[in-house]
């Protein structure tokens, strides 16, 4: 693509990643969550391979590394529901405690961060594994169309 | 260990689900450490499967409320029906958890030298686990949407890992069809939910089952849940993707693909005897279900005598054995309402079906294993390009004759002792129906000697004069399934009193499903 | 042949599902709601959250979330499996 | 009944888009076009399961600065999340066999790969 896309690209990319965090971390109060969040992340990844062409990117982008994070994510997603195992699997042990513990008053309210339980922290990690997911496939599928072999 | 217990319902899924994440990470690293990690895994999560199993037999049904305050709160304070997921192990899903860890195990440990010169290895051992793990899921749960989410996640991984050989143009092809087809399936299955969950605003089970009143919404949503799973498990209006799926993949996840179909006809009798149970127009579904298991065992067994392709061979068996099953499920479902029939011969007609699951998996298991091996040393699927095998792989050749026994239901082999339960049940219902399964059992005995002859008697072709018997790994996992299959050849009855009894009643009775969930019902 | 059976069965399940659809669906707009206003009532007490639907996601029906990331997980798992480089053996 | 076809007008629309995509799945050949199919079948069934929760004069089911009304139903709009995903996933692994497929029997008609019948 020309240099003007290029740069463009580049400049929104700093907007699409804080709109993505932004919506990762206020999912428990605010519509939106890991889901959302990682795919607007994911979707400036492929703004980025579009503007810049797969064989650019995979020189910083290994679709191999990108699995890695995924597999962390998902590992911390499950993690934290076997954290809660001393009760039951999938409890919310955090409610009430001092990470993210507050409750909200019942009924409407202007919304808090500090709440949620382990609802935030499975976000976080439900976001990392959507981003690094969405953009490895999308960036496996370019590379592969455009002829380029993968790594084993 | 109460405690382990307590939690291993969570823990048969979880933990292999947990070991998939870990794997790409571990396998960067070491190989070995792998391969040991993943088979330790298994093997801990089916000796939980078995303690679980010992428990649920002894004590009954086994709840398990995910995120609760405590397990056994189905139903929290201030409301009448279940909010959360709940994990419900009876007598059938601890049954089918049985065949799923016997048969993950074999898989595993025949693949460690039948994949030795893949690539993308620790891909393929995730997917695997991921298959297993998905696979325990669909047959604990006591939720319907969760167990189209585990529906999918079987069918994902499962196309992945029928298409692992890229090089060939046909395993793509497989890979295709079985997505498309799930994919096909399982939509309707959510849609068939949604209209179950427009009505009575749940989606648990056994609440569900309470509060059903079998309205027009309900039938509909019924025949698109049973057309739906007897798409999945190749019931026969649908079997055509079978035998291009089963005889393309790697022949260890053939085995764990027949394991996922049976957990389709899993929740095929989960949705009829427990989710509909009495409600149901009891003859006419009980008809169609055994229709279109005649259909299967004729399409199979007519289907099959034409193939000179081995594994083909194989996998329209698998159609024809899984009409088996559906006929005897049909039987029992037809005689559910009636009380003297259903003690009479229903209740032995549902216990041959059920037993003749685990013996399916067990003996088209150990042929496909055979295959396998055949190809994997000759590299041809084709019988008429084989010959004389016999004289180098002698163990092969013994396991070949071992499963076609067993499958065609010679005695003393575990496929008579199921096969005579459906035929001296199914007789009193309707004799005709007796007599063309005996039928079918002969023609499938003979296209098994047919191929046997074919691949290893008679002179030994002068280009496979080189030819040695398989790796050890591969030789050891088609013995368990042997040594399995003769045990239960030999003990039947002791099969029958300990796992498939109760796996009956479980099935049957309804109530006490329901009562487990929702308290007696007011 | 083949058309005609696949038409036919198009045609009547389209029949069958609209006639479900508007003669024996519950009233737009009015769905029973007994396990629904459970959850919409005590989500910001039991799970600590504003947004109900995320409790639902992550608390009360967190388990279906986890076989979701593992779908994904699975898919992701799966395309790089299905388009990795097979040149190192060949059989054959 | 021209009443209720009116007030339930948004079932029957999900149906007609379910329609759309079983014609699309039984007689189209093309390998794209089929994972265009089920890509439709599954926006059908997620606007069923929307169009299910939806109370009359409903608000998100958000206490952020909630607006008076009642709340929608959350427990299908979290079902919808989930079977969106899973959409998605399954896109993508059917699109890379596609590619896989195209790579070696140059052609994206059904019928001319080996025995087809998606």
């Amino acid at each position: 693509m020309s240099k003007i896309v290029r740069t463009v690209a580049i400049q929104l990319m700093a907007f699409v990643l804080v709109f993505g965090l932004y919506v990762i971390m206020h999912g428990h109060v605010t519509p939106g969550g890991g889901f959302q969040g990682g795919a607007i992340i994911a979707s400036g990844v492929v703004m980025l391979i579009v503007a810049f062409g797969s064989g650019q990117i995979k020189k910083f982008l290994r679709e191999r590394r990108l699995s890695m994070v995924e597999s962390s994510g998902a590992l911390l997603f499950i993690l934290v529901a076997f954290a809660g195992i001393g009760t039951v699997f999938f409890y919310n042990f955090l409610v009430g405690s001092r990470i993210f513990g507050g409750i909200p008053p019942t009924g409407s309210n202007p919304g808090d961060v500090w709440t949620g339980g382990v609802i935030p922290l499975m976000n976080l990690a439900v976001g990392l594994k959507v981003t690094a997911g969405l953009s490895a496939a999308v960036l496996a599928l370019a590379l592969f169309s455009s002829g380029e072999e993968m790594e084993e | 260990m109460a405690t382990l217990i307590g939690h291993s319902s969570i823990l048969i899924i979880a933990v292999p689900l947990l070991i998939a994440f870990l794997t790409p990470l571990i396998g960067m690293a070491s190989k070995k450490a792998r391969n040991a990690v993943v088979i330790v895994g298994l093997a801990f999560v089916a000796f939980l499967v078995f303690a679980l199993a010992r428990d649920v037999i002894l004590n009954g049904i086994h709840i398990y409320t995910l995120g609760a305050t405590f397990p056994g709160l189905t139903i929290p304070e201030g409301t009448m029906v279940p909010v959360r997921i709940i994990l419900e192990v009876d007598g059938v899903s601890v049954f089918m958890g049985i065949i799923v860890a016997i048969v993950s195990l074999v898989a595993v440990i025949y693949s460690l030298s039948a994949m030795k010169g893949e690539t993308g290895q620790n891909s393929f051992y995730t997917l695997l686990l991921l298959m297993v793990g998905s696979t325990f899921g669909m047959v604990f749960t006591g939720d319907l949407f969760n167990l189209f989410v585990f529906l999918e996640i079987a069918s994902i991984s499962g196309a992945a890992l029928i298409a692992s050989r890229t090089r060939f143009a046909d395993s793509q092809e497989g890979g295709f069809k079985y997505i498309v087809v799930s994919a096909i399936a399982s939509l309707m299955i959510l849609f068939a939910i949604g209209l179950l969950y427009a009505q009575y605003n749940l989606l648990n089970i056994g609440a569900l089952a309470a509060a059903i009143q079998y309205t027009m919404l309900d039938r509909i949503a019924l025949v698109i849940l049973i057309s739906a799973f007897v798409m999945k498990l190749g019931g026969v209006p649908m079997h055509m993707w079978l035998s291009d799926t089963y005889s393309v993949a790697p022949v260890s996840i053939t085995v764990l693909l027949i394991a996922a179909s049976q957990a389709s006809m899993y929740a095929l009798m989960r949705i009829c005897f427990t989710l509909y149970g009495v409600t149901l127009d009891l003859a006419v579904v009980g008809w169609i279900i055994i229709a279109i298991g005649i259909l299967s065992m004729f399409t199979g067994v007519t289907m099959a005598v034409r193939q000179t392709d081995i594994t083909r061979l194989i996998a329209y068996n698998c159609v024809c054995e899984a009409g088996f099953m559906l006929v005897g499920l049909g039987v029992g479902l037809a005689v559910l309402g009636d009380v003297t029939a259903l003690r009479t011969y229903g209740t032995t007609a549902i216990s041959g079906a059920i037993f003749h699951m685990i013996n399916h998996a067990l003996f088209e298991g150990l042929l496909f294993l055979v295959a396998g091996a055949i190809f994997y040393r000759i590299g041809t699927r084709d019988l008429n390009k084989m010959g004389g095998l016999g004289h180098t792989m002698k163990f092969t050749a013994m396991f070949f004759l071992l499963g076609a026994l067993a499958s065609s239901g010679i005695p003393p082999f575990n496929g008579f002792a199921s096969k005579i339960l459906i035929y001296e049940s199914v007789y009193q219902f309707n004799p005709i129906l007796t007599i063309i399964g005996i039928l079918v059992s002969i023609i499938t005995l003979a296209v098994f000697v047919k191929a046997f002859f074919s691949a290893f008697t008679g002179a030994l072709l002068p280009k496979y004069e080189d030819i040695k018997e398989v790796p050890k790994t591969m030789i050891a996992a088609m013995t368990i399934l042997a040594v399995i299959i003769i045990i239960f050849g030999l003990f039947p009855g002791l099969v029958v009193d300990w796992i498939v009894r109760p796996a009956t009643d479980a099935l049957v009775g309804q109530t006490s499903y329901i009562n487990a969930i929702v308290g007696v019902i007011p | 042949m083949r058309q005609f059976f696949a038409w036919l069965f198009l045609i009547v399940l389209m029949v069958f599902l609209v006639i479900g659809g508007f003669e024996m669906m519950h009233p737009f707009g009015e769905p029973p709601s007994t396990m629904d206003q459970y959850i919409i009532d005590n989500a910001q007490e039991e799970a600590g959250s504003n947004n109900v639907v995320g409790a639902v996601v992550f608390d009360y029906r967190g388990f279906d979330t986890l076989g979701e990331a593992t779908v994904l997980f699975a898919a992701v798992m799966g395309v790089l499996f299905v388009l990795r480089a097979s040149e190192k053996k060949e059989e054959t | 009944m021209t009443e209720t076809l009116i007030g339930n007008f948004p079932f029957v629309a999900a149906v007609v888009l379910m329609g759309i995509a079983l014609y699309i799945l039984i007689f189209r050949r093309n390998l794209i076009k089929i994972v265009m199919g089920i890509t439709i079948l599954s926006s059908s069934v997620n606007l069923f399961l929307v169009t299910l929760g939806y109370r009359a004069g409903g608000i998100a089911p958000i206490y952020t600065d909630a607006p008076e009304g009642p709340m929608v139903l959350p427990v299908v709009q979290a079902l919808t999340l989930t079977n969106i995903v899973i959409a998605v996933a399954t896109s993508a692994l059917i699109l890379s066999l596609v590619i896989r497929i195209y790579r070696h029997t140059g052609s994206l008609d059904s019928k001319k790969s080996r025995r087809m019948k998606g």
